[in-house]
């Protein structure tokens, strides 16, 4: 049994040792031990460094509001840094390391900063660093060569790179009850509310219910307290409409009563189960939460208050009672309120001497007296702690006579001798959740706290919380938010009989003891009392600007410790009371959240992959795959050695003199049926399309309402009421969206449906001169001649047994066709075409070559459609009927979308006949050194296998009118300038001979 | 006042600090101004000080209903870049940063601009081409801009996954040397000392509840401090025009408010030395000197003038930040908060004269307000000062939109959630 | 008759996965039907379409938004105001609605290629589908028969109960094989069999 | 933040997409009025409070919904389909209040 575990009590298991390493020392504890505990019971005191000053620190707390006692957790290669040691459980083989110090935590370069003590206040940084106004460090070089070497002072754990092999989740939970803490008002409200049938979810952020029952050390109902809620925890276990979420921090407060939650499943494992993750992000929808959160310890204001040794009072309370673990030999305790008595009792029993309870009351009430007498401790009423001493871990302490009203300290400072000094400066109650879900705290002036506001959303407060801090408040309050959160009310119940100590919740209003020597209010930061004094002296008095000015609060206890503290400081400096000060709205997380939990099931998954019907093909069949937003296509089909742009030069050349086939599933397709529909394409597109005859397809463009285009493809009229409109792939969601808005929103008397059925159809272009030879190879039901199907024309025939619906359209410039069948036979008829190819020396062909045709051809995508170019712009103008109105119409014509320097869609020409750069820029004067005035840029471009040249499209100011006309591209960032040729975007074929055919 | 400077440090050290001055004054609102400046945020303020730096107007006076800096100039992820496709922006915004470049100088106080590089990260062959749009249009007007590969990208953030085996592998970048980070509040309070110095008044508490009008003519305030008067009234209230416009009887305008939230990591040690932004989502990041991961995404998506933020967007910018940095994902998210962003129809702000007599309107900073502050407040002051725009400025007009001639450099259209 | 290419073909692996020594607690498979169509009727006609699914399919629909039927070879449920999904084992579905549903009715699509049809089923099924969707499963929230639109990310989802604990889950097919995959990896935790 | 839809009943906001403005005037489709065309597409209402807004719930049933949203606390006070009342959604309603 190591020298500070006492033999009996508490909750941890002694029976079962268990082994870390920490600073890669070995240490044994019991199950049941956090490392804060199991460290405790092995004599260790110095945990980790301060922020800023490098400060040796201790422990200071039992819980999640820790901010000293930080360490990196490692799993192999994964490291988890700023983890408190108090709410890590330990387990076989965990490894933790102290952060924030070098070489050794006992031996830290850092600790040098102290020396910097006052010059290092608060907002130095801002007064200083500017550096010289000229020279080679003028400007923000001087600066930045200081941040290199702040920045690397800075920072507390290390993160790791190596990627985490382990898996988070989401889930998705529906409740009537929420409650969220397990104390003994939450155990008694979810108990009340599950009684009554309701459904309910518990969460505690501790590995056990039961919250203060666990180390109060009272009676409830004839039982040890912890036994209570023990018992209590299992009643609620045998019901099936309650869920007992353990581990389980309750992080945010969202709007519509949506909670997040990160439950930490599996840290606590040394090897977590198959598929079990590791943690489980919980978004609960609640009908009513109840806030059962407790309250928090406030830590005491006074000249060495950070050093090891220095800590809570049930801090201590709870390491003896719940660990049964003593943080010393010769405990005192400094307070300005009853609840240490009871500490100070606690530690006694657990065999700790207590040397001397300072209290800065002057009149203590007799049943303090009586227990200060039991814990045999001399009591120092009207006294205050005013000096602490020893080097990393406390030998004494120093007490002056103290008058409350005036703060004033008199008399000789008596030095006293002990190796752990507990403080306590009352309670605040834990209002985070409330505060986030949208309303204002109140200040209690009775309990020196601030109180839950006035419900802004649907929650109840019990306990602690509501500052009602003893027990039997607590366990009424918490039956009362049980069966109002339910609409319940439950005949009155028999009182609970609880035997627990005497003590007045109301503490006195000292917060800091001004003497010599820096005094901590944010222990991580290392903002002391002066600092906060500074900011007031400096005109940092709100809140606000105090946060930022000092970062008091801003550490990873997010001012659980500091808030209050720092608040009264900066009260009395301004002669104001603390509530005109005002307190800081908490945000979401109450307690940070590992970022993997919130990626979940995203996490090295970001995004669904979307495969077209023929994908198992195409990888099969040697093809390169690009992501097209979720979309896979392949690129190229290259053949072995070849390099891309052979591949694609291959593939095109190929489907001009014989014949091409590529994959086209992912084009948008809208199913657009009713009686209206013609009506309404004819306001969607720029076109007419209620000409259109049954069996035939027509090309569309549509504009947005501010008149700039939107998106083009084709559609075909199936029946008097039934159409297939396509989109581009990257539009289709977006489309579907705007079809859907004007029918709902603007003529919801059109009778027309739109329904996505982009994956329905397998679809397949084949192009080139063989093509339809191809097609009339294989295809049954139909013919496929001129006079059968026409250009833009639609059959319905088979292929290998497979009803198929054939458009004669093309996108490449040759005789082409668009064969459709349903998706389940994608790769089926997919493979019968390229069978029957086979002797035409037909090409599968990839997106290179796709959109190197459609450039020798002059058509727009994306690219060029980009949200900001006009039909105008892109030579549709053709397309924009003046028989009727449409979407974009009226706005079209405004000033600035028909002006003369707008970018026009032209043709580019290398000249030096050197590969041309996407994003390359045009100027009419080439200056490589200073480019300037560009006058557009290249929107796509390609070697052009028809023409043997490097070619490109292009969006320039002037556009048409500088066809023929000579000028520069100019691609400072890829170091590409040359001439080049600006010419009609319509490269190849331009009066359509091919595709007519 | 006195200098700020390595020795004014050391010798109130020696004094135990207690010889440190009121960063500002705070002074009871006269009955008239020259000029009034609605809004003490980070543009409302350098609105004041080059007012009073450049034009020699200091009868200011800077009203701020809460305290200076609670709007979005301390609700930021400090990013300063001038890296946009659009000229009349790039102009602008490398306007802003050449004032950066000196700001610490310029204000005696150091903002802790550090020009650690923004890099946009392309994914796909046609990303990386819009990039070298962007890089190319950039260059052309002389601002600085090159391309990165996957291994250079690879050398300046190690932890960043460039493996081809991601869902969206990284194919290069455009960095942006210049731009960078600074210290956000300190922007604030160094333009509101830096104007108190040169005369200005800074009236923090004080709400303003309406417009004195004679007829059209805005001719001062009434506020929760007493009415004032100004021969001109100036509004630079972003992500609250919408609310103070009304004030003025104008509930119309090219603008939605929007949240924007973001996030702050525990402190690490430095493991991110640049701004980075994904190409495939919505996603920066950066590394403050504290050593916390500053990074957000996409806005909420709805109108709000709540500063409080929706838990889907938290989710999509985590999983953003672990595609691309699988490593972080024990890191922990320590803080987030919500700022209201004035949307406007093209993203592009508005900064005019008008649209009333004796008012002149800054606004609609989408979420680039932060990195124009200096040319904002710089542009503005001219505005005021001679009622007429700078060229900086001129096409950020009010009636660009009806006329047609919006600067959209995410090519969405009216859709301010979009941009 | 040529048969149809499922696309999670490659990645549906019969057996026992995950953490299944104790049993498996999730059935995944494909149900893979002849026919899935879609019809919508027009505003005030819901009432002469839901009987018309009646006379086709002979599946009464109760009232309510979301309310649906089944009877193991054929499904229906409503998952918009005034459309329905019709599921059925055979082909063929959508030619017997053409007629009956006339031009005045509404209108009927066929997505019987379109959408893939996974079904989860065990004691753990609630559990699992609850980590993609945010919407509740329990029985009083969601009865057997009834169908529910829902998204998970970019996967949208018609989800129907056709048992007290078995879920049809119809998706894009395009983005079936990814979510196929997902749905496996949860359900790793509670054990699962694929059949 | 949970918005009703009348169809679908309470979902996650994740479901929904945003349409904006709900009190914009869309011309009729021939007007030549180009100040309303501008007005429509470029001029919003901004209030802070209660604030008529459009909704697509595009991860449910598509339905566009009139949704009335508190802009300083989110909450919502009615949800009601953009095309008019609909049958099935009355009878929802019906449901609810039961």
């Amino acid at each position: 049994m190591s020298p500070r575990r006492s033999d009996a009590g508490g909750r941890i298991d002694r029976l079962r040792t268990i082994r870390f390493i920490f600073d890669g020392a070995p240490y044994t504890g019991h199950a049941g031990d956090t490392l804060a505990s199991a460290l405790l019971a092995n004599g260790v005191s110095l945990f980790g460094r301060s922020f800023k000053y490098h400060r040796p620190r201790g422990v200071l707390s039992a819980g999640v509001e820790e901010p000293n006692a930080l360490v990196t957790v490692l799993r192999g290669e994964v490291r988890e840094p700023n983890i408190a040691a108090t709410m890590i459980e330990i387990y076989d083989g965990l490894t933790a390391v102290s952060q924030n110090r070098f070489p050794s935590l006992s031996w830290d370069v850092g600790a040098v900063n102290q020396l910097g003590g006052k010059v290092l206040s608060a907002g130095f940084y801002y007064k200083t660093f500017m550096g010289p106004v000229f020279g080679p460090l003028k400007g923000t070089r001087f600066w930045m060569f200081c941040e290199h070497f702040i920045r690397r002072a800075a920072g507390l754990g290390r993160a790791g790179t190596a990627p985490d092999t382990a898996r988070y989740e989401r889930m998705n939970a529906f409740c009537d009850v929420l409650v969220v803490g397990s104390g003994p008002a939450g155990l008694i409200a979810a108990k009340a509310a599950t009684d009554q049938g309701a459904r309910v979810i518990l969460a505690e952020l501790e590995p056990h219910f039961g919250g203060s029952a666990n180390w109060s050390g009272e009676v409830i109902d004839d039982m040890p307290a912890a036994d209570w809620a023990a018992r209590t925890a299992g009643q609620l276990e045998g019901h099936d409409n309650v869920r007992l979420l353990p581990r389980t921090t309750v992080w945010g407060y969202y709007d519509g009563n949506t909670l997040a939650a990160l439950e930490r499943v599996t840290d606590h494992k040394e090897t977590p189960g198959k598929g079990e993750p590791r943690h489980r992000y919980w978004t609960i929808r609640a009908k009513t939460v109840v806030l059962a959160t407790g309250s928090f310890e406030r830590p005491l204001v006074f000249p060495g208050n950070d050093r090891p040794g220095v800590m809570l009072a049930h801090a201590a309370e709870r390491y003896a009672n719940e660990y049964g673990v003593l943080p010393g030999d010769r405990i005192a305790l400094f307070t300005n309120n009853d609840s240490a008595y009871r500490a100070a009792l606690a530690l006694k029993k657990a065999g700790a001497a207590i040397v001397a309870v300072v209290d800065v009351r002057p009149e203590l009430s007799s049943e303090m007296r009586e227990l200060a007498g039991e814990a045999e401790a001399e009591i120092l009423s009207g006294h205050a702690v005013v000096a602490t001493e020893g080097g990393k871990a406390l030998s004494g302490f120093k007490v002056q006579r103290f008058d409350m009203e005036s703060g004033a300290l008199s008399g000789d400072a008596r030095s006293i001798h002990a190796d752990c000094l507990l403080m306590s400066g009352g309670w605040s109650p834990t209002i985070h959740l409330a505060s986030q879900a949208g309303a204002r705290a109140e200040w209690n002036e009775a309990l020196q706290a601030f109180l839950p506001p006035k419900p802004t959303q649907k929650w109840i407060g019990a306990g602690a919380f509501n500052g009602h801090f003893k027990t039997l408040e607590a366990i009424l309050d918490g039956r009362n938010a049980g069966l109002s959160a339910v609409g319940a009310t439950g005949t009155p119940m028999a009182y609970p009989s609880i035997e627990s100590l005497p003590g007045d919740p109301r503490p006195a209003p000292v917060f800091e003891i001004k003497a010599a020597g820096k005094s901590f209010v944010d222990f991580q930061h290392d903002v002391t009392a002066e600092d906060v004094r500074l900011a007031h002296r400096e005109g940092f008095i709100s809140v606000e600007h105090l946060k930022r000015y000092t970062t008091l609060g801003m550490a990873t206890d997010q001012g659980k410790n500091s808030n209050i503290p720092g608040l009264a400081i900066m009260a009395e400096a301004l002669g104001k009371p603390i509530p005109e000060v005002g307190t800081t709205r908490f945000r979401p997380p109450y307690s940070a959240v590992s970022i993997g939990s919130l990626a979940a099931e995203r996490f090295g998954d970001i995004k669904p992959e979307r495969l077209t019907p023929m994908h198992d093909w195409h990888i099969a069949n040697g093809a390169t795959m690009y992501a097209a937003g979720l979309w896979y296509r392949p690129m190229i089909y290259g053949l072995s050695g070849e390099t891309i742009e052979q591949a694609y030069v291959r593939e095109a050349k190929a489907t001009r003199e014989s014949a091409g086939i590529v994959d086209v599933s992912t084009l948008g397709k809208i199913a657009m049926q009713g009686p209206d529909a013609a009506e309404f394409l004819d306001r969607v597109y720029t076109n007419m399309f209620s000409t259109l005859a049954v069996g035939k397809a027509r090309y569309g463009l549509m504009l947005r309402e501010d008149g700039l285009a939107f998106d083009d493809g084709t559609t075909w009229r199936l029946g008097e009421q039934d159409f297939l409109m396509t989109t581009t792939t990257a539009n289709a969601g977006k489309v579907m969206q705007h079809l859907e808005y004007y029918l709902d929103v603007i003529w919801p008397e059109l009778k027309v449906h739109v329904t996505s059925v982009t994956d329905e159809w397998a679809g397949a272009a084949i192009g080139g001169p063989k093509a339809r030879a191809i097609l009339a190879a294989c295809v049954t039901g139909t013919a496929v001649d001129n006079a059968t199907l026409p250009f833009m024309g639609i059959v319905r025939g088979k292929i290998a047994g497979v009803p198929v619906m054939i458009c004669r359209l093309s996108f490449s410039g040759e005789m082409a066709f668009e064969v459709y069948c349903g998706a389940g036979y994608g790769t089926h008829v997919w493979e019968a075409l390229v069978e029957a190819g086979k002797p035409f020396g037909l090409v599968t062909y990839g997106l290179e070559a796709l959109g190197t045709m459609r450039i020798e051809k002059g058509h727009v995508t994306g690219a060029e459609i980009d949200g900001r170019t006009t039909a105008r712009d892109l030579h549709l103008d053709w397309m924009l009927s003046r028989k009727k109105p449409f979407i974009g119409s009226a706005m079209m014509d405004r000033e600035g979308l028909i002006a003369p320097d707008r970018l026009e869609l032209v043709g580019l020409i290398a000249l030096d006949n050197r590969p041309l750069n996407g994003g390359a820029h045009v100027v009419e004067v080439l200056d490589e050194a200073n480019p300037h005035d560009s006058i557009g840029h290249i929107t796509a471009c390609c070697y052009s296998p028809a023409l043997g040249k490097h070619i490109a499209l292009a969006l320039i100011k002037g556009g048409k009118a500088r066809h023929g006309s000579r000028a520069f591209v100019s691609d400072p960032l890829r170091n590409r300038f040359g001439p080049i040729e600006i010419v009609s975007n319509h490269f190849y074929d331009p009066d359509g001979s091919r595709m007519h055919g | 006042m006195a200098e700020y400077s390595a020795f004014s440090l050391l010798k109130n050290a020696l004094t135990g600090n207690k010889d440190w001055k009121p960063a500002w004054r705070k002074p009871d609102p006269k009955a008239s101004y020259d000029v009034i400046v609605i809004g003490g945020g980070g543009h409302g303020l350098s609105t004041a000080y080059y007012l009073a730096k450049e034009h020699g107007i200091t009868n200011v006076a800077v009203l701020e209903k809460g305290w200076l800096g609670s709007g979005n100039v301390g609700r930021n992820t400090t990013a300063v870049r001038s890296n946009y496709l659009l000229p009349a922006n790039t102009r602008f915004y490398e306007h802003s940063m050449k004032l950066w470049e000196n700001l610490s100088h310029d204000l005696n106080y150091n903002v802790m601009f550090s020009q650690r590089g923004c890099l946009n990260l392309a994914h796909t062959p046609a990303q990386f081409d819009d990039l070298a749009r962007r890089g190319n249009a950039m260059r052309h007007l002389g601002v600085d801009a090159e391309l990165m590969t996957t291994a250079d990208i690879a050398r300046l953030v190690p932890a960043l996954d460039v493996s081809g085996s991601a869902r969206f592998p990284v194919i290069g970048g455009l960095m942006q040397r210049r731009a960078g980070t600074a210290r956000h509040d300190a922007v604030a309070w160094g333009y509101a000392r830096g104007a108190d110095r040169r005369g200005v008044d800074i009236v923090e508490n004080c709400e303003v509840t309406g417009f004195l009008r004679d007829g059209d003519r805005i001719t001062g305030v009434t506020t929760t401090r007493g009415e004032i008067r100004a021969k001109k009234v100036a509004l630079a209230v972003a992500g609250s025009t919408g609310r103070v416009m009304q004030l003025a009887g104008i509930d119309h305008m090219p603008i939605e408010s929007h949240v924007l939230q973001a996030f702050v990591s525990e402190s690490l040690k430095p493991i991110i030395d640049t701004i980075l932004t994904f190409g495939m989502g919505h996603f920066y990041i950066s590394q403050s000197d504290k050593g916390g991961l500053v990074y957000g995404g996409d806005l909420d998506g709805y109108n709000s003038y709540a500063q409080r933020g929706s838990l889907p967007i938290v989710d999509e910018v985590m999983s953003e930040m672990l595609a691309l940095f699988p490593g972080l994902a024990r890191v922990r998210m320590l803080r987030s908060w919500g700022g209201v962003c004035d949307m406007s129809m093209d993203g592009s702000p508005i900064i005019t004269t008008g649209p009333l007599p004796g008012m002149y309107l800054n606004c609609g900073w989408c979420y680039g307000g932060f990195k124009a502050t200096p040319a904002s407040g710089w542009c503005f002051a001219w505005t005021i000062a001679k009622d007429e725009p700078h060229e900086f400025n001129a096409p950020f007009t009010l009636d660009r939109f009806y006329r047609g001639l919006v600067i959209d450099d995410k090519g969405q259209g009216a859709t301010p959630r979009m941009h | 008759m040529v048969e149809r290419q499922s696309p999670l073909e490659p990645v549906l692996h019969a057996g026992s996965h995950g953490n299944f020594e104790h049993g498996v607690d999730i059935i995944l498979s494909e149900t893979q039907p002849g026919s899935i169509v879609q019809l919508a009727a027009w505003p005030g006609e819901e009432k002469k379409l839901i009987s018309v699914i009646r006379t086709v399919t002979g599946l009464a629909l109760p009232d309510g938004a979301g309310g649906g039927s089944t009877d193991g070879a054929r499904s229906v449920f409503g998952f918009a105001p005034g459309k329905f999904t019709v599921v059925d084992e055979a082909e063929g579905l959508v030619s017997a609605f053409a007629g009956a549903v006339t031009p005045a009715i509404g209108t009927v699509t066929d997505l019987s290629h379109g959408r893939t049809a996974i079904r989860i089923a065990g004691p753990k099924a609630e559990w699992v589908l609850a980590k993609f969707f945010a919407i509740d499963f329990a029985l009083p929230a969601f009865p057997v028969g009834a169908g529910r639109s829902t998204v998970h990310h970019d996967v949208f989802a018609q989800i129907q109960r056709t048992g007290a604990d078995q879920f049809d889950i119809y998706m894009f097919r395009s983005f079936a094989r990814s979510f196929w995959k997902a749905l496996c990896h949860a359900s790793e935790e509670v054990g699962y069999e694929v059949q | 933040m949970l918005i009703t839809c009348p169809y679908c009943g309470p979902r996650d906001v994740i479901e929904f997409s945003y349409q904006g403005d709900g009190n914009r005037a869309r011309p009729q489709p021939a007007s030549q009025n180009l100040d309303a065309w501008n007005a429509y597409v470029y001029d919003r209402l901004n209030p802070a409070g209660d604030h008529n807004e459009i909704w697509q719930h595009s991860g449910g049933c598509r339905a566009h919904l009139r949704v009335v949203r508190n802009t300083l606390t989110h909450e919502i006070s009615s949800t009601t389909f953009a095309r008019g009342d609909h049958k099935s959604a009355a009878r929802h309603k019906a449901e609810g209040k039961s």
